[in-house]
Formats: structure tokens, C-alpha cells, sequence
């Protein structure tokens, strides 16, 4: 897999570790872990991009999913560790308007 | 000696990494920096997770292939494959500034492309094959 | 869908970092671990060496191509060239308990290649082409 | 380049730091290197391996000529730090019983 996605809790804020390419082969087991904890009531999201090195176009769409549902669900989402590249993906698209971006995890369970 | 290579494989996004491989190794061998690498690779990931995802799905695993050539100004990359032909210049403009809730799900790949690259173009061959070609420039100095 | 990848490209020793990571991708694909990966890896890296080294200097950087299946059993590979023929078959295994001044220089490519794969057959095509193909079965279990 | 290639002396001991693929393009720079110095003088030489994550046999055929020239100085070659891939390929190709090969840098600057 192009991906490593590993979940746990800080208290009630659910912490999703990636790992590697954040392509249109990763996206369907990203948003998959997501739906699954969420249909279990995780409302709280911060993201690990911190060992993310590459995104693409289908990375985005499956944060904007995120972002959705939880918004939806009175929840929240922040992401914390994004590299340059990852970080102009962004900005080029938007999206860093979109969310609240921290530089670490620490900061970003502080922020939710 | 031309310094050109071609990768021909499936239409299958498990195949996506070794893409991107290819692809910023010949930005490399082209002179690009670690980021431009990193741009070019973006810019043809979207065009082959378009030809893998838009295909229409009988034919959507037939092999497609990458072409890289290093040339004087840069790298020169087109990418071939069999699909149905589309209309790649009305495709809309993502509006980036709508909000989440305004925007819709995807639609930023082709944008992308055309932000990283100088240049993009799609041409649908007389031999049934639809290429889209597109280059990119070394920053000058 | 056949798993079936060809990289095409430069008879240039630069582009050897690139077929590596083309050929471990594959063997990943193909359901190796790490180290066969590597040994896979090497195989075809030496086999791509003499097709860059030992060509006649003018055809020297013509284009080759490697063609990789992942296949039941594991891994199927042909690297194909416009060399001149010659005799594969004959040349000499060498002596890897000689000392290190009774060795010749070099002589272990096509040694480790066999080493490495399972099976290696040297065949050149009716079609001028030279083709070696190679193959590695999956360990069991 | 495929690989990068250091050296600096220890006392008169030089040692050689590479780092990266040691395939039939390293090979000659490899040995390009090698030679400058020692013509310049160097006859004791410890190879640090531990970056090298691969080996083919041009890598081999360098090693070689290294040990040659060095034995006919009167000098000597120690290599250091040598990856399980790498190990092997020394294995079957016989070179484990040439050079002598030590876990560390520092343990073949004691051995040399
Ligand atoms: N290779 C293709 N074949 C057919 N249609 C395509 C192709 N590439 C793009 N399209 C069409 O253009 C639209 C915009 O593409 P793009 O900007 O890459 O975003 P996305 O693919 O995420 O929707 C797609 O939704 C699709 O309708
Ligand atoms: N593709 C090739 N074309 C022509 N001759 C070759 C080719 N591959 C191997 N040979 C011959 O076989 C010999 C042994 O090859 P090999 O075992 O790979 O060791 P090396 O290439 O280091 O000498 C070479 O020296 C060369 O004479």
C-alpha cells in the first residue's frame, strides 16, 4: 500500500497518522478509516501530515469530505505537519483558508 | 543522444507511485530542483489518475504510457492512451476561493496541472489514441 | 488486467537509479519482500549494464526496453536491445574462491544474474532484437 | 550523481565515505577518486559502507582494483558497515574472504 494510516484517541479527539503518498491510491483507505470512526462518533479530527511527502488533487477531495461531515456534525477539523510541498498544494487550491493548519499535533489538540 | 524514456503500463492507480518515480527522476535528469520535481510529478499524477479514473470502465484497464524527454529549456512529457475523446478546454475553472460547503467534491486536477506546468495541451490523435502533451521550463540562471 | 509495465529508455548508466526503481516497484507488485526485491533488482541492473557497456560503442545509446509481468508464480522479465548477437551461453563462470590477485577484473554479472533469478535465458530475435529474459517464482507459503 | 562520495584521514589512515548506490554509474567515480588520492600517497584505506543501501558487481570490480594497487604498495583496505544486501552479494561473489570487514569505522580504524 501507498499509504500507512494508524488512529488513536487524545480524550475525545480522534489523532489520524499518514504516512507516505496521499494519491488517488491512498484516498479510498484514508476516507474509509475516517467513515468508519466517524459512523462511531468521532467528531473531532486532527490530521498527521507531518510524514506526508507528496498530495495530489485526490487527497484534497477526500479532506473536503472530511471537513464536510464533521462540520455537519457540529465536529471539527485541524491539520498539523504539512512539508512545503504539501503546504503550496494547498495554497494554490484554497484550501488553506478551508482549515486550521498547526505545525505539530501538539499544537493542533490545543487548537480543537 | 536523445535523453528520452517511456513508461507503458496499467491503467491502475497501484501503479501511481512507480509513476511518480519515474516522472521526478526525469525531472532530475532535466535539471529541476527537488520542488520542481515534486510539481512536475503532481502535474502528470493528475493527468494519469484522470486517464485511470475517467476511462470508461470496460476499456479501463488497457496499458497507457508516460513519455519524458529532457530537452535544452526543460522537460517535455506526453501521455498517451486510449480512452474516449473529451473536451479537455471546456472543462471549467475551479472557483478556489468558494468555501466547503460552496465547492464541488474534486475538479482541481486539470488546474493543478496547468499551475505547475508552462504549458498543457490535449490532442486526440488521428490513431485513435488521445495525447496530452505538456512541458514545463528550467527557472532561468 | 495483465500486471505488465515497460520502461524504455537511453543505453546511459544515469538511467540505472531509475531502473531500479522501476524493477523493485514491479517485484513489490509481484508480492516480494524487500530482499528479493533487491536480488530482483540487481539481476536486471547487470543485465542493463552489459547491454549499456557492451554494445558497440556507435549503437551504444540506442533506446532498450525492459518489460516486466508480475504472474502467478512471481515475476517474468525481458530486456530486449539492438546489440550485435553473441554467445551467452559459453561465457565462462568465474572462480569466486580465487584470491584477489588470480581473478580477472569483472566477470560476476551474469554469474550474480543467475544467481539471483531462477531462470535466465539469452535468445536473439529474428527481428534483430537480443532479448533476455528472466523469471523468479515466489518463495512458498 | 548516484552516490556522494567523502574522505578525510584519520592519522595516515584514509577513509572513504559512501553514500548511496554503488552501481556501474558510482563505479567510475568511485574509482576516480581513489586513485587521485592515492597517488598522492594514500596506501591505508578503511570504505565506510554503512550508507550504501546497494551494490552490483561494478561496485565489485572497483573493489577490486582498490585492493590491488593498495597490496602492491604494501598498503591495506579495511570496509566498514556493510548492509544485509550488500553482505550477500559480497558472499556469493566470494569477496568476504578478500577484504577484511569490521562492523564500525571506528572498529576498522583499529583493525587497519
Ligand atoms: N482523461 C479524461 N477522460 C475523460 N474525462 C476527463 C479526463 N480528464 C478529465 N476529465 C473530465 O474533466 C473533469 C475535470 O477533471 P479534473 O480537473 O482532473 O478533476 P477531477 O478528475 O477531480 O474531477 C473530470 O471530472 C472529467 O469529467
Ligand atoms: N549484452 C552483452 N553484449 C555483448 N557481450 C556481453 C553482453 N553481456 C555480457 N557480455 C560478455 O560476457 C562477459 C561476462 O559478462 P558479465 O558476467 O556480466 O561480466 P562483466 O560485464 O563484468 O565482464 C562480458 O565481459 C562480455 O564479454
Amino acid at each position: 500500500m501507498s499509504m500507512e494510516i494508524t488512529n488513536r484517541f487524545e480524550n475525545d479527539v480522534l489523532v489520524l497518522g499518514l504516512d507516505g503518498r496521499f494519491d488517488a491510491h491512498a484516498a479510498p483507505q484514508v476516507e474509509e478509516t475516517f467513515t468508519t470512526l466517524f459512523s462511531q462518533g468521532a467528531t473531532k479530527v486532527v490530521v498527521d501530515f507531518s510524514a506526508v511527502g507528496y498530495l495530489s488533487s485526490a487527497g484534497l477531495r477526500v479532506l473536503l469530505v472530511m471537513i464536510r461531515k464533521l462540520k455537519s456534525a457540529q465536529g471539527a477539523i485541524v491539520l498539523a505537519g504539512l512539508q512545503p510541498h504539501v503546504k503550496e498544494v494547498f495554497d494554490i487550491s484554497g484550501f488553506t483558508d478551508l482549515f486550521t493548519i498547526e505545525g505539530s499535533v501538539q499544537e493542533a489538540l490545543a487548537a480543537i | 543522444m536523445t535523453k528520452e524514456a517511456t513508461l507503458q503500463l496499467p491503467a491502475d492507480t497501484a501503479y501511481l507511485k512507480m509513476i511518480g518515480e519515474f516522472v521526478s527522476r526525469m525531472a532530475k535528469i532535466s535539471g529541476f530542483d527537488d520542488l520542481d520535481c515534486k510539481r512536475i510529478e503532481v502535474a502528470v499524477d493528475e493527468a494519469c489518475t484522470n486517464v485511470i479514473e475517467h476511462t470508461q470502465r470496460g476499456a479501463s484497464h488497457d496499458a497507457f504510457s508516460i513519455c519524458c524527454r529532457a530537452v535544452a529549456s526543460g522537460i517535455e512529457i506526453t501521455i498517451s492512451d486510449r480512452g474516449a475523446p473529451f473536451d479537455f478546454d471546456s472543462v471549467a475553472v475551479p472557483d478556489v476561493s468558494a468555501g466547503a460547503e460552496d465547492r464541488p467534491i474534486g475538479g482541481l486536477g486539470i488546474f493543478l496541472m496547468k499551475k505547475f506546468m508552462d504549458f498543457v495541451k490535449y490532442t486526440p490523435g488521428a490513431d485513435g489514441m488521445r495525447h496530452l502533451t505538456m512541458s514545463k521550463n528550467r527557472p532561468a540562471g
